[in-house]
């Protein structure tokens, strides 16, 4: 088998599964419990968060933990909106963010908000100079992402900061693909929240964060017990928690080295494709990427059919973000770059991971040109190219 | 919650389980789920190709790739009968396998029979596919029947004009 | 270690945790994503749907999965006002719900709903008679808990179903404390909504779900991908998931000689500590109660000094519920019940599970005794008994 | 987030690890953080106990036990000192760990130095106690003036009416 959907989710790292077992077997105390097995278990996920903070540039309760990159989304766009409405209802993001921050702000819209969103540029990067001209005095939030989860394009969020930071707007940014992909400094960045999912990162499912900058204002988006300092209601997944900690170390660690390891291999399966097959485009090639992504348009094939015809070879890829699968609708966040329609149903997204060797891509490449070939031999687009 | 859509989770068709699979539901959830039919009729899909022009010709085109999958259907008709038939589709698997399907329903049947063959009778002959690849099913028969009526209309140009 | 609090959190069965692994292992692909690796967690997370629909009499389309039971008492309580918002605006409940339903329903009256909060009896059972008079045409949702979590007294689910049905009124109910305790068919019981949470049931923490009732109107708390039917975004907890499913599988195999033999270690503790110390008051002892847990007052004595006296003896027991402790009021459950303030500052809440065995009890039993014959004895209290 | 409560997570004292436990807050969180002296001075609380009517006794009683905790207070003064000094707590393991150390810092001491000690005293001696939980340091301290008060009440009786 061979695993290239590394953005859709990882396989858990030896290490993480290691650090997580004894909180699933004799370390099983509530947090909030006064005796000494809650103790052990309350240290546990304070230490996850000052490791997490650590590595992230941040302080350790600005962290607050959640159930993954989709609750941190909606805890960091709700929350806000909630917090400021007395202060404005326009929000602005952009038109690739993942479906966790677009709907929300879809139902934000619904809810009565105003949202704008920015437009990107051919090669997957959103217009930053736009936001200056989308800001309003009623302008509460921008949102944009940091590494694109399809192309691997990373965001001019720096700019975002500078030009929302003049006017006392606040920012989000997922991060959640650009964790253990690019150094992240969330105090330097000057963002005022970052969602992150551990899932993403060789850790567990169903864990992730939100990073809240010290004042900056937000409403709960459930209530109960004072979890997280009142931010985030609910008995904290504490196995969970201590493998995201665990996760994010080795990721962290070896991150310079697998990010020159990643981008040869990604540079590898790009040269190895695109000298043998014609018609092939780079999507957000040409712009900053993060060094394990590569999505590539194999015109006159629509993308399902490779990933089926790879995965009966044992290979495994997606035609985009794995929660729009199903979909049949060519992917927003191509369209929104300006791919043509066709270009866009016969996108390919391989995303490489720690645990990708040469020979995976050795082996794969081929196996994409000869899908490609018969899918296009058989295509009634053959003449169209 | 959708009482449709909720209510199709549960539905479950055990022929469909796979090695390593405990049980899924074939007809929800990830697309994908396509049995080992399917699989056969996309990966060695029959038919495969075009017919040069002639009387005997039908062609028919059905979909705009912009928005979906696109089939082109050929046939050659021969004593009322679809003696040859060949297609190409620029699609998901699905719309491969059941305009496969769909050659092989064809293929030899009068052509009244053939007009007969429905998006049903190819999903049936593939032993289901899944519910959200269901309008895949539809391309292949368009478009023959779009090749039926396309052979009419030439079968009687030609013998309005003879020439 | 002799652990008596169950009710606040269990340690993993061993079979949830041999259920897991493998999907903390080699099977870590994404639900949603379209190859075998991505259908076989797919068909896992289906399967546990299916296997707790199935132990729960309802159907699997009908279970939402959730982080926990906190998030599933928000969903259901937020979600229905929120899709019932032009219906109405009154809500009902009772004053000894379990923070993450009175929080919330605090966080509605901010909101601008209208909450009437339902009276206890002395025994601790909510005063379904006065449901009748509080429903209003504006009334869309009751919330009444099925067990409560400090003294185990089963509440009248089915007396206010009866009532809430004649007059076209939602109901929610808080099983988080009845699961594994008392035998639960959604369907037969008739309630719209039912909360669940895996880690009081031997399952991990991090994972619940809420039982949604075909046509119950439910909007959703967070938005992203289409999983859990739109009705919950974010990528599945498949492990914690599978876990929740085998827990719930233990438990209900064991369940009646479970409740049989809880009951009677439970009646041996207090007939134990009764016979041996005076002023001591079995909240809820004159009710239905679930089988596992006691909640004792001993006058003259604060509750969190004999949980520290018997920490330091290797003996696990809380005040009440978890994530209140740290909390200096007495227990909102037990002064809703008129229990006297003073008696209900020296409650301690003994919750048993299924590996509680005779000699947790007969060694746990004297400690108790002793704790609070010593701090009786230094007591400033000790004339007022 | 409120900067304040925020803050004191990451406030820590390493001394406060115990036997097991990786590393906490002992500052915040769950309130039975409590370090070893705190735990001596509850488990074998000093001075328990009270002192029998006497023209050398001073009695504080401080705090309602229906909100709060209560702690009373005896001393017995002699030559302007606190000879001896009984206490009885209803109360947390704070409050009972606060007042038995402040008998501890009362015992021997000159009035006027016994009216100086303070809370923060307390806490100092006691090695810290949990943020929450600072309050209660304050009963025994209370508890302590009120007795001194008391005695300067009865003695100034005394004085007065000799008999
Ligand atoms: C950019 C981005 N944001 C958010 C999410 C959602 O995170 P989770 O899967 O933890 O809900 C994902 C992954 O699906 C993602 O790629
Ligand atoms: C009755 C009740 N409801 C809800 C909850 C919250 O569940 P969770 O801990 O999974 O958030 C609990 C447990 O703390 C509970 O006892």
């Amino acid at each position: 088998m061979i695993y290239l959907d590394h953005n859709a989710t990882t396989p858990l790292h030896p290490r993480v599964l290691d650090a997580m077992l004894p909180y699933l077997r004799e370390r099983f105390g509530n947090p909030s419990s006064p005796y000494r097995l809650g103790r052990e278990a309350y240290a546990a996920v304070n230490r996850a968060r000052r490791r997490i903070a650590e590595f992230l540039g941040a302080m350790p309760d600005e962290i607050v933990f959640t159930s993954g990159g989709t609750e941190a989304d909606n805890l960091a766009l709700r929350g806000v909106t909630r917090a400021l409405f007395k202060s404005g209802n326009h929000l602005v993001t952009s038109t690739i963010e993942h479906h966790a921050v677009l709907k929300t702000f879809g139902d934000l819209e619904a809810l009565g908000h105003r949202v704008t969103y920015l437009p990107v540029d051919p090669h997957g990067i959103v217009d930053a100079a736009a936001l200056r001209d989308s800001l309003a005095p009623e302008t509460i939030l921008v949102s944009v992402m940091l590494a694109n989860n399809e192309t691997g394009v990373i965001q001019p969020v720096d700019e975002i900061v500078a030009i929302a930071r003049e006017r006392g707007v606040l920012v989000h940014t997922d991060a959640v693909q650009a964790a253990g992909k690019l150094s992240l400094r969330l105090h330097a960045l000057g963002v005022d929240l970052a969602s992150f999912s551990a899932h993403k990162i060789c850790g567990p499912k169903g864990v992730g964060a939100l990073y809240v900058r010290r004042g900056t204002p937000l409403a709960p988006l459930f209530t109960g017990g004072s979890h997280e300092d009142g931010t985030r209601a609910g008995t904290e997944n504490v196995a969970g928690i201590v493998g995201f900690a665990e996760a994010l170390a080795v990721a962290c660690e070896a991150q310079d080295e697998q990010i020159a390891r990643l981008g040869r291999l990604r540079d590898t399966l790009e040269g190895e494709i695109r000298a043998r097959l014609d018609d092939v485009i780079v999507n957000g090639g040409q712009a900053p990427r993060v060094a394990n992504t590569s999505n590539i348009s194999f015109k006159g094939v629509e993308g399902e059919s490779i990933v089926l015809q790879l995965d009966l070879a044992g290979i495994f890829v997606s035609t985009g973000s794995a929660c729009t699968t199903g979909d049949p609708e060519p992917s927003h966040v191509l369209l929104g770059m300006g791919v043509d329609p066709l270009a866009a149903k016969g996108a390919i997204r391989f995303s490489l991971g720690p645990t990708t060797t040469n020979e995976d891509v050795a082996f794969t490449a081929p196996r994409v040109v000869d899908a490609v070939r018969r899918l296009r031999a058989l295509s009634s687009l053959g003449e169209r190219l | 919650m959708d009482e449709e859509t909720s209510a199709s989770r549960s539905e479950e068709d055990p022929a469909q389980s796979q090695e390593g699979i405990d049980s899924f539901d074939p007809m929800s959830g990830p697309m994908l789920f396509y049995n080992d039919r399917v699989i056969d009729h996309f990966t060695n899909p029959r038919n495969v190709g075009d017919l040069s022009e002639g009387a005997a010709i039908g062609f028919g085109l059905v979909g705009d790739p912009r928005c979906g999958d696109q089939t082109k259907l050929w046939i050659e008709v021969s004593s009322g009968r679809i003696a040859r038939v060949r297609f190409r589709s620029f699609g998901c698997p699905g719309a491969i396998a059941t305009s496969s399907m769909l050659t092989v329903l064809a293929e030899g049947r009068t052509i009244e029979e053939a007009r007969a063959i429905t998006d049903d009778d190819v999903i049936e002959a593939l032993g289901g596919i899944p519910a959200r690849k269901k309008h895949c099913s539809l391309l292949g028969v368009q478009a023959l029947r779009a090749a039926i009526d396309d052979h009419e209309k030439r079968s009687s140009a030609a013998r309005e004009d003879p020439a």
